[in-house]
């Protein structure tokens, strides 16, 4: 099923990438893709399930929130002559569990400004983040995981 | 007489063969054919030749160049080539037996056939080129022959002497032809004849002179280049006899007696030949003197001989011309028996050292008496035809005193040589190292047959050699003579003087311990032979010491030279030329386009002084980003990709790479640094300025025009750039991709390689 | 027909293609590279033959005509280069057959065999200048990795600055070919030459010539650029340094003969006087070079050197006899400095050393190799009647005739001492004793001395056949000279005009 | 109207690179660089390229906007995760004021366990 | 190397960036792109993937051999140029077909020389990368 | 012209920014420092080139700039890679 | 624009001479690196300069007749990247190789193969 997903995705990429949006390139694209993904057979493992779209935009817009508003907070910081930071690596224990997720939810901390997944520890229990305003970091820990943890468990549970 | 010289080299080619199927002895008397064969066809031809019109024959070489197989048979090439084929008849004998004990014979036969056949070329060449190619490879088969015994150093130093001294001359001589050529336009020596006043007035003839002077008396062994002759001895006995007295050495006697006639219209030709000659007959003569070894004495007095041939040249008179043959043919005849004999005495009694030999003639009485009368001849005893050599010689001198006293003790000092060679070994008390008997038939043979001949020439000379001179005269002077060959005289001052000659010879020899004992300071540097060993070993340091300049190992060095040449060139005629007038700077340039150039600069100083490796490579990286921009901003989007593509992945390649290698410790000296950077930045400043240069010059690039019309008519392609490289020019790309695949397997065998070393 | 010039170039590239894929099956590579070295070998004779009596060849590579595409033209001068190369390179590969080993066979050594040949007569039969560039680097990669492959300390040492010297060379190439563009609009040969010989003189002009002299001197090694030469020539196994020696520095001699009779004709007078310092120069140091060496192939890659000076000279008196001279001169060169390679390769192969003062007694033990050392080794040093001499007698003349006394006799010089280093070899190696002390037993069957020997005396006999026929030797040199000093027939054929 | 929105992204977008360039420079420690760096400066470029798909108008050059955009947003913080590790592991200094590292907790159990 | 996120990143770039390779190639003729950067954009693909999975993995991925890519690709480009000589034109002559695919334009032996240009460059890239990663 | 203007400001602005990291990528200290530099400066330089291709309006310069952005990325991991691989053979 | 270029160009050559004059080996190749930056640069120039016009015919038009940058050098370089990419990798390796054998990176001690002091 993902594969068909996935092919559909690429021939779909092609037809953006070709700016050619006629029904000839949409065949040519997925042929392509086919190529691609016996090419790739190897790498592909793993299903992706994308089926909670509004959820999804939700999880969207409160992330561009949070890295507009971070982004705002840093810039500031970087361009007044004091130093506001009170950096350290916090350790969040976590829910998510597969690759994907944990992949996911660690970029999408270290695209938020201030914060920078360092390692996921090997029993992928806990993410060590470093951040660099934390007055409290049991506040942290929890904001991380009802924010965006939660979140974004929602669009990919 | 291409069919002789051939015929000569095919022998010697087919040798070793022959060798390998028959003894030496059969060898030698099979090959001993060629020769003898060769001697019966000349004599057939003496007729024709003798009278007056030479036998001519030419065959094309490369006649674009002139050069061609030109030969012809007249008085002097007749004699010299009968004696040629004659005595190496002889010596082919003697060998055969002389040679029983050596190892590979069968080289030695196959040299001495090649030598044979070269020197035949020499003689019949009418052709100088024809003559310069023998004559070069009568040097190298006496190398051969020289080095034949070449396990022992001596012998390979000797060779080695003998080619360089007679190939430096060789060359000279080629020079000389050239210059010839240039006055005359023709190689052909009878064509020489309407030159004559051409080469007394050019002012090109007198270097052309000398060269071809200096290839003949190295050569012929003239002061101050005799000195590879007496260590030419180091050959086998019949080698000396055949190549050191009869022939080779008398080649370059031969080249100035056949030039004489014309080159002798320049002044300079007769008065270098004269002294040189004098100088020589003496001084080597002198030599002599101080010789305890058979061979040596004899190859002295034949240096000194060949000073008197020269001379006679050299006087250039009517009568010299004629004794010139009459010397020349007394000695061979003598100087070759004297040789043979020697040889054998040495193969008999194991030594060559006179003054432990004496009485032999009992013991070897065909040997001994061949010596004697060889030995008659040369201190010029009636009947022997030495006799009428010497009294000519005395003619020929009396009109001058210097010459003549010179030539009196020149032939005293001979006659000396000639008891110490010829008669001391053989009569008196018998004395010997070991028991001793005749040798072999073929070896006393060959003697026997010139001292015989020594003889009849003396008794009939008329017969024997009358018409062969007045011939030879002919070719040396171009001028027809009836002169008769006469033994007797009557008595006249040159009898007299050949008298006191000998009676003060006889003296000499009286008084040999004495001459020998006597203490003569060892004075290196008047020995010619020193100043090769200076020039030879002054080349091998000089070599030595440029090589150490310039090839010096390193390769900072290395790249200063060629930078500074491949550079300098260029930037020398680019400044002086004015190259940078009329340069057009063009807009100036944007911000944005101000602050690349600031970061690449930035950059560059820092790639120039990183301590770092890593910050290197990272700035590595900027550079490449950076042009890549460049690019874009120039309008070249593919460069661009390509180059951001190609940056990455040699970052990546400098990253997996540079770890293994140390940091930057080495750190070359101040002035180094100094001079490093004056180069470096006047590179950049002429770039600079040229790249300015050329881009104000205006330019109609045809092609750019025909892609931009055609790219996508012709070959369909709206990516001009993309289309250039897989249709316009896909035979560039083809070449690309084989170079990168090249560098794959290259780094693979890298890789490879040292994996199986550190097992 | 067209086609068949284009094989020279692509059939190496297929055989390396397909040797590529057998890579696990060494002998099928080595069936397939002497089948495309004997191919190869037809072809450039037959190419030679038609060029010979017909015309000149040109191939419109892409159907694209003269100075849009790229061109490839076989000439008499392009042909006879093709031939003797290919003659060459028949014979190192038959060599090879027995005198590789087998470590380095499974190290693509046969590919890179033939991707050298490609960039080799690529360069040859190119018409254009950047596509000459990219033959260069074909060959000089397939070169690099020639010398390497093997790793011994001394060849890593020796690639270093082989490599690095020529990158430079490639620098300086690739920047003139780069003004040039900027000078002139066209990278095709002829179509340059039109153009520049329809300008005014330039300054600029020159200048670029220099940079082209700057690079092909340093490929073909003239004083003061040959570096890289004497430090790495020596150090890969014998058949590679046979190969390089034979033909990468007279690509280089090629490329200035080609674009200083072709291109850059109109100030000649001066490049000619730097032309003839360099030649006497080079002849002169590479020769005294050789005299400090003690080791076969050290001595024979300084005499390269010395060698290349009478090509220059050549080129530098820049009359057509002199020109002539320097043509015979490479075709002799490239077949002579190969087999006297080879013939050290046969002594190392019997006695088991390069070192002088370690040999000997070669002659006594194997006299054949004696004479097919004195045959070459006589030749290299311009003993008549052999093709050297012949190649040194034209370029003496061409010079006595513009009385240019001095360069003549320093070229003369030369010879006698390149007769002093070969007769140092033939002393030291030949007719010494090898010291007891460097005695080896080393085994060598009977079929392979045979098998090594035949491609030696197929070059000895080519060597004395060129001697011996020097006519029609000589004739040929000059009718190719007549190609190069009046371009006219190249250029219309190249740029499809019909002449008048 | 449509340059005026045009020209809010660009300059803002390049207020944001400016921003990440300056924090790069002036901030204490590493990690901190990569936090105030990475972030602001992706944010920069996504807006800059995206007015530039708008700017040309045309669906084939948008789509390939949008491609630049999110695959910036997909590498830069792997980039920066992995950075940032190797950068702790080499032993990159924390600023002085960092007030606790849980991380080296986690990483000296580790060794522990393993000797 | 030893990240979780890098793997799972990789596992989902890697085929796009196979993609984008070969749209490079593809459009090469009309857009910027063709067969070299291509091919350089696939190799840096297979890099990642060894960085991420290590050489062993990426040998597999590859399945034969970077050299046959390597040969591979320049056979594919030499024909390319030799199918013109069958039809009795000059080696290298673009030959076209007269079908029009819409992205890829017309058919002809220039595309396929892209193609084999774009397999040279990767098994070369690779073959480089894998040897130097495969020393340490 | 206006907007012409604010492209050109901007181009500016990427540039004194590039300038400005440059400065981190020279200065260092560590290895990571420098990469991020490199890093941010192929980022800025993908904005630059977005820039001109508005500047010059020509969209086919923006290709490059998706080639780059996939690129520079596989540049910073290698180095990754190389700080780890280094670590653990020394 | 062709001042800067130039002068960038001129740059790079100074800087790429200075860095192969250098003891080191990694220096050495660093230089040519920079040097085959200025090649490409001067042949670029070459082909005179047309900013911002990439040689694109537009979908529509059949040919290319306004103001554009010249895709001969373009091509050229091209191919010299190309051909000074697949040698800079072996040249990479080599000069590994050679350190491994030779255990320095010192150019200076580099002299085993030619210098006479090492003669036999
Ligand atoms: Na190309
Ligand atoms: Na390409």
């Amino acid at each position: 099923m993902n594969k068909v997903f996935l092919n559909l995705a690429l021939t779909v990429a092609w037809v953006f990438l070709t700016g050619e949006f006629t029904l000839t390139n949409f065949v040519e694209g997925f042929i392509v893709a086919v190529i691609v993904l016996i090419v790739s057979d190897y790498v592909v493992g793993q299903n992706l399930y994308i089926k909670k779209l509004p959820i999804f935009v939700m999880f969207v817009f409160f992330f561009i929130k949070e890295l507009v508003v971070a982004n705002l907070k840093v810039a500031y910081d970087i361009l007044t002559p004091r130093n506001l930071m009170k950096p350290g690596i916090i350790k969040v224990p976590l829910d998510a569990k597969s690759d994907l997720e944990l992949t996911i939810l660690s970029n999408l901390i270290t695209l938020t400004p201030g914060t920078l997944s360092l390692e996921i520890s090997k029993d992928k229990e806990f993410l060590f983040v470093h951040c660099m305003y934390v007055t409290d970091e049991k506040e942290m820990i929890s904001g991380i995981k009802n924010g965006f943890e939660k979140r974004l468990l929602e669009v990919l549970r | 007489m291409l069919v002789s010289v051939l015929a000569g080299f095919a022998s010697g080619a087919l040798a070793p063969l022959i060798r390998k199927y028959f003894s030496v002895q059969v060898t030698g008397l099979i090959l001993a054919i060629i020769p003898a064969s060769i001697f019966i066809y000349l004599s057939s031809l003496a007729g024709t030749a003798l009278s007056g019109t030479p036998v001519i024959e030419k065959v094309n070489w490369v006649p674009a160049l002139g050069i061609n197989f030109e030969f012809y048979l007249d008085g002097l090439s007749l004699m010299m080539s009968m004696l040629i084929s004659g005595i190496g008849t002889l010596i082919f004998l003697y060998s055969s037996s002389y040679l029983a004990k050596y190892e590979d014979t069968g080289k030695f036969f196959a040299y001495l056939s090649m030598f044979m056949a070269a020197m035949l070329g020499v003689v019949l060449s009418s052709n100088l080129m024809t003559l310069f190619i023998f004559w070069e490879l009568t040097s190298l088969t006496s190398f051969l022959l020289i080095g034949f015994k070449h396990k022992y150093e001596k012998s390979r130093y000797s060779a080695l002497q003998a080619l360089l001294v007679t190939g430096t001359g060789g060359i000279a001589f080629l020079a000389g032809i050239l210059i010839l050529y240039s006055i005359t336009g023709t190689y052909s020596i009878p064509e020489l004849a309407g030159f004559k006043d051409v080469i007394a007035r050019d002012e090109l003839a007198i270097p052309a002179v000398i060269l071809i002077l200096l290839g003949a008396f190295t050569k012929s062994a003239q002061f101050p280049f005799h000195f590879w002759l007496p260590n030419a001895m180091e050959a086998p006995t019949p080698v000396s006899a055949y190549l050191h007295s009869a022939t080779m050495v008398k080649a370059g006697i031969f080249l100035m007696a056949r030039l004489n006639p014309y080159l002798s219209a320049n002044f300079v030709w007769s008065e270098v030949i004269t002294y040189t000659g004098l100088v020589t007959m003496i001084f080597a003569a002198l030599i002599s003197l101080k010789q305890n070894d058979l061979k040596k004495i004899l190859a002295y007095t034949t240096v000194s001989v060949l000073g008197i041939l020269t001379f006679l040249i050299g006087l250039n008179s009517d009568y010299s011309l004629k004794t010139l043959g009459v010397f020349l043919l007394a000695h061979s005849l003598y100087k070759a028996a004297l040789f043979l004999t020697s040889g054998s005495v040495d193969y008999a009694t194991g030594s060559r050292d006179p003054f432990k030999l004496g009485g032999l003639l009992k013991k070897m009485p065909a040997t001994g008496t061949a010596a004697l009368i060889s030995a008659v001849s040369m201190i010029g005893i009636l009947p022997a035809f030495g006799f009428i050599a010497k009294e000519m010689f005395y003619t020929s001198v009396t009109f001058n005193n210097l010459f003549m006293t010179t030539g009196f003790l020149t032939a005293v000092i001979l006659t000396y040589a000639a008891l110490m060679a010829g008669v001391k070994p053989f009569l008196g008390k018998f004395q010997s190292p070991k028991e001793t008997s005749e040798t072999p038939v073929l070896m006393w043979i060959g003697p026997g047959v010139l001292a015989t001949l020594s003889l009849l020439f003396g008794l009939f000379p008329e017969i024997f050699a009358g018409g062969l001179i007045r011939d030879n005269y002919k070719a040396l002077s171009g001028l027809s003579t009836s002169y008769i060959l006469k033994l007797w005289h009557g008595v006249n001052f040159e009898l007299i003087l050949s008298l006191i000659t000998i009676l003060c010879g006889i003296g000499l020899y009286l008084l040999r311990n004495k001459i020998f004992n006597m203490k003569i300071p060892d004075i290196k540097f008047i020995k010619p032979s020193f100043y090769y060993d200076v020039l030879f070993n002054g080349v091998l340091t000089v070599s030595k010491l440029q090589t150490k300049f310039l090839q010096n190992g390193s390769l900072r060095y290395y790249f200063v030279i060629i930078i500074l040449f491949s550079l300098g060139l260029p930037a020398f005629v680019f400044f002086t030329g004015e190259g940078y007038k009329n340069v057009y700077l063009g807009e100036i340039p944007g911000i944005y386009e101000i602050v690349l150039g600031i970061i690449v600069l930035i950059s560059v100083i820092v790639a120039v002084s990183a301590k770092s490796r890593f910050l290197v490579i990272a700035i590595l990286g900027v550079i490449g980003y950076m042009i890549s921009l460049l690019y874009i901003l120039l309008g070249a989007p593919d460069l661009a990709m390509t180059q951001f593509a190609v940056e990455t992945l040699t970052v990546v390649l400098f990253v997996l790479v540079i770890y293994k290698l140390p940091k930057f410790l080495t750190i070359s000296a101040v002035k180094h640094r100094i001079r490093d950077s004056l180069i470096a930045i006047s590179s950049g400043v002429f770039i600079t300025l040229l790249m300015i240069s050329v881009y104000s010059v205006e330019m109609k690039s045809e092609m750019k025009e025909y892609f931009g019309d055609n790219s996508y008519i012709l070959a369909n392609g709206r990516n001009i750039v993309n289309v250039i490289l897989v249709d316009f020019r896909a035979l560039d790309t083809l070449g690309e991709i084989t170079v990168l695949g090249i560098a794959a397997a290259g780094v693979f065998g890298l890789m490879k390689v040292l994996k199986k070393d550190s097992k | 027909m067209d086609f068949l010039i284009s094989l020279p170039v692509i059939l190496p590239l297929f055989s390396a293609i397909l040797c590529v894929f057998l890579r696990d099956y060494v002998k099928a590579q080595k069936t397939i590279n002497f089948v495309t070295a004997s191919l190869l070998l037809v072809i450039s004779f037959t190419i030679g033959h038609f060029v010979y009596h017909d015309d000149i060849i040109v191939l419109n590579s892409g159907n694209w005509s003269a100075p849009f595409g790229i061109v490839l033209v076989a000439d008499l001068f392009a042909s006879s280069m093709l031939m003797v190369s290919n003659l060459v390179y028949f014979a190192v590969v038959f060599y090879t057959l027995n005198n590789i080993d087998k470590e380095r066979e499974k190290l693509y050594f046969y590919p890179l065999l033939n991707t050298l040949m490609m960039g080799v007569n690529g360069a040859f039969l190119t018409g254009d200048i950047f596509n000459l560039y990219v033959w260069f680097e074909v060959m000089l990669i397939s070169s690099f990795v020639l010398i390497t492959i093997g790793g011994e300390k001394s060849q890593l040492e020796g690639a270093i600055k082989y490599v690095t010297l020529n990158l430079i060379s490639s620098f300086f190439f690739l920047t003139g070919v780069g003004f040039l563009y900027g000078l002139t609009g066209t990278l095709n040969m002829a179509d340059l030459s039109v153009q520049i010989s329809n300008s005014e003189p330039s300054v600029l002009i020159d200048t670029v010539s220099l940079l082209f002299l700057a690079a092909f001197g340093i490929k073909s090694a003239v004083f003061p650029l040959f570096f890289w030469l004497p430090a790495s020539y020596h150090t890969p196994p014998v058949v590679v340094s046979a190969i390089f020696a034979g033909l990468l520095t007279k690509v280089g001699v090629y490329s200035l003969i080609r674009v200083f009779t072709l291109i850059f004709t109109q100030n000649t007078s001066f490049t000619s006087d730097i032309l003839v310092v360099i030649a006497g120069f080079t002849m002169i140091t590479g020769v005294l070079g050789a005299a400090a060496q003690n080791d076969i192939r050290r001595i024979l890659s300084f005499h390269i050197v010395s060698q290349i000076g009478y090509m220059i000279m050549g080129l530098g008196l820049n009359t057509a006899l002199a020109l002539t001279g320097s043509i015979f001169y490479i075709l002799h060169h490239i077949i002579v400095k190969t087999n006297l390679f080879l013939v050290g390769g046969l002594v190392d192969k019997v006695k088991g050393s390069f070192a002088l003062p370690k040999l000997g007694g070669v002659y006594k033990a194997y006299p054949f190799f004696g004479v097919l050392f004195l045959i070459s080794a006589l030749s290299l040093a311009g003993i008549p009647p052999l093709s050297g001499f012949w190649a040194k007698f034209t370029i003496a003349k061409a010079g006595v005739d513009i009385s240019a006394y001095f360069i003549v006799g320093v070229a003369l010089l030369t010879g006698i001492l390149t007769l002093f280093s070969m007769m140092k070899i033939w002393n030291e190696a030949f007719w010494k004793e090898q010291p007891a002390d460097c005695v080896q037993v080393i085994k060598v069957t009977k079929k392979d001395l045979v098998l090594s020997v035949l491609p030696v005396v197929l070059l000895a006999s080519v060597t004395v056949l060129i001697g011996v026929f020097a006519g029609s030797v000589f004739e040929y040199a000059e009718k190719v000279t007549a190609g190069l000093t009046d371009s006219t027939n190249y250029i219309n054929a190249v740029l499809r005009r019909i002449s008048e | 109207m449509s340059e005026t929105i045009l020209s809010v992204m660009l300059i803002t977008g390049a207020f944001f690179i400016l921003i990440s360039a300056i924090g790069i420079v002036k901030m204490p420690d590493i990690f901190m660089r990569m936090s105030s760096s990475t972030k602001a400066s992706t944010l920069g470029i996504a807006l800059i390229v995206i007015a530039a798909g708008i700017f040309f108008n045309d669906i084939g050059v948008f789509s390939r906007v949008v491609l630049i955009s999110l695959f910036l947003l997909i590498t830069a913080p792997v980039a920066a995760h992995m950075l940032g590790k190797a950068a702790y592991l080499e032993g990159d200094k924390l600023w002085e004021n960092t007030q606790f590292d849980r991380y080296k907790e986690y990483i000296e159990k580790e060794e522990k366990e393993i000797k | 190397m030893n990240s979780i996120i890098l793997k799972t990143a990789v596992k989902y770039l890697f085929p796009v960036l196979v993609l984008f390779s070969l749209f490079l190639l593809i459009r090469g003729h009309y857009e910027p792109g063709g067969g070299f950067v291509g091919g350089l954009v696939a190799a840096s693909s297979v890099i990642l993937y060894l960085i991420t999975e290590g050489v062993e993995k990426t040998k597999r991925l590859m399945k034969f051999e970077p050299v046959y890519y390597v040969a591979g690709g320049l056979a594919i480009s030499l024909l390319s140029g030799l199918v013109p000589v069958i039809l009795g034109m000059p080696l290298l002559t673009g030959t076209w077909s007269n079908i029009e695919a819409p992205v890829l334009g017309k058919l002809g032996t220039p595309l396929v020389f892209d193609i084999g240009v774009y397999f040279l460059v990767l098994g070369v890239s690779t073959k480089i990368v894998i040897s130097l990663a495969e020393e340490d | 012209m206006k907007f012409e203007f604010v492209l050109v400001f901007t181009l500016s602005i990427i540039g004194l920014s590039m300038l400005i990291v440059l400065y981190r990528i020279i200065k260092g200290p560590s290895i990571a420092d420098r990469v991020v530099g490199l890093d941010l400066l192929m980022a800025s330089t993908l904005a630059f080139l977005a820039v001109f291709a508005m500047l010059s309006k020509s969209a086919v310069f923006l290709d490059a700039g998706i080639v780059l952005s996939l690129i520079a990325f596989i540049g910073t991991i290698a180095f990754a890679y190389y700080l780890q691989v280094r670590r653990k053979n020394e | 624009m062709i001042l800067l270029l130039s002068i960038l160009a001129g740059i790079l050559v100074s800087a790429g001479i200075f860095l192969i004059l250098r003891r080191s080996l990694v220096k050495i190749i660093l230089g040519f690196a920079l040097l085959t930056h200025a090649a490409n640069l001067i042949i670029f120039t070459s082909g005179k300069i047309t900013p911002g016009k990439a040689a694109f015919i537009k979908k529509g038009s059949e040919s290319l007749s306004e103001p554009f940058a010249d895709p001969v050098p373009q091509a050229l370089i091209l191919t010299a990247i190309v051909i000074s990419f697949g040698i800079t990798a072996f040249a990479l390796v080599l000069f590994k190789k050679a350190y491994k054998a030779t255990g320095s990176d010192d150019i200076d001690d580099y002299n085993t193969t030619d210098s006479i002091k090492h003669n036999i």
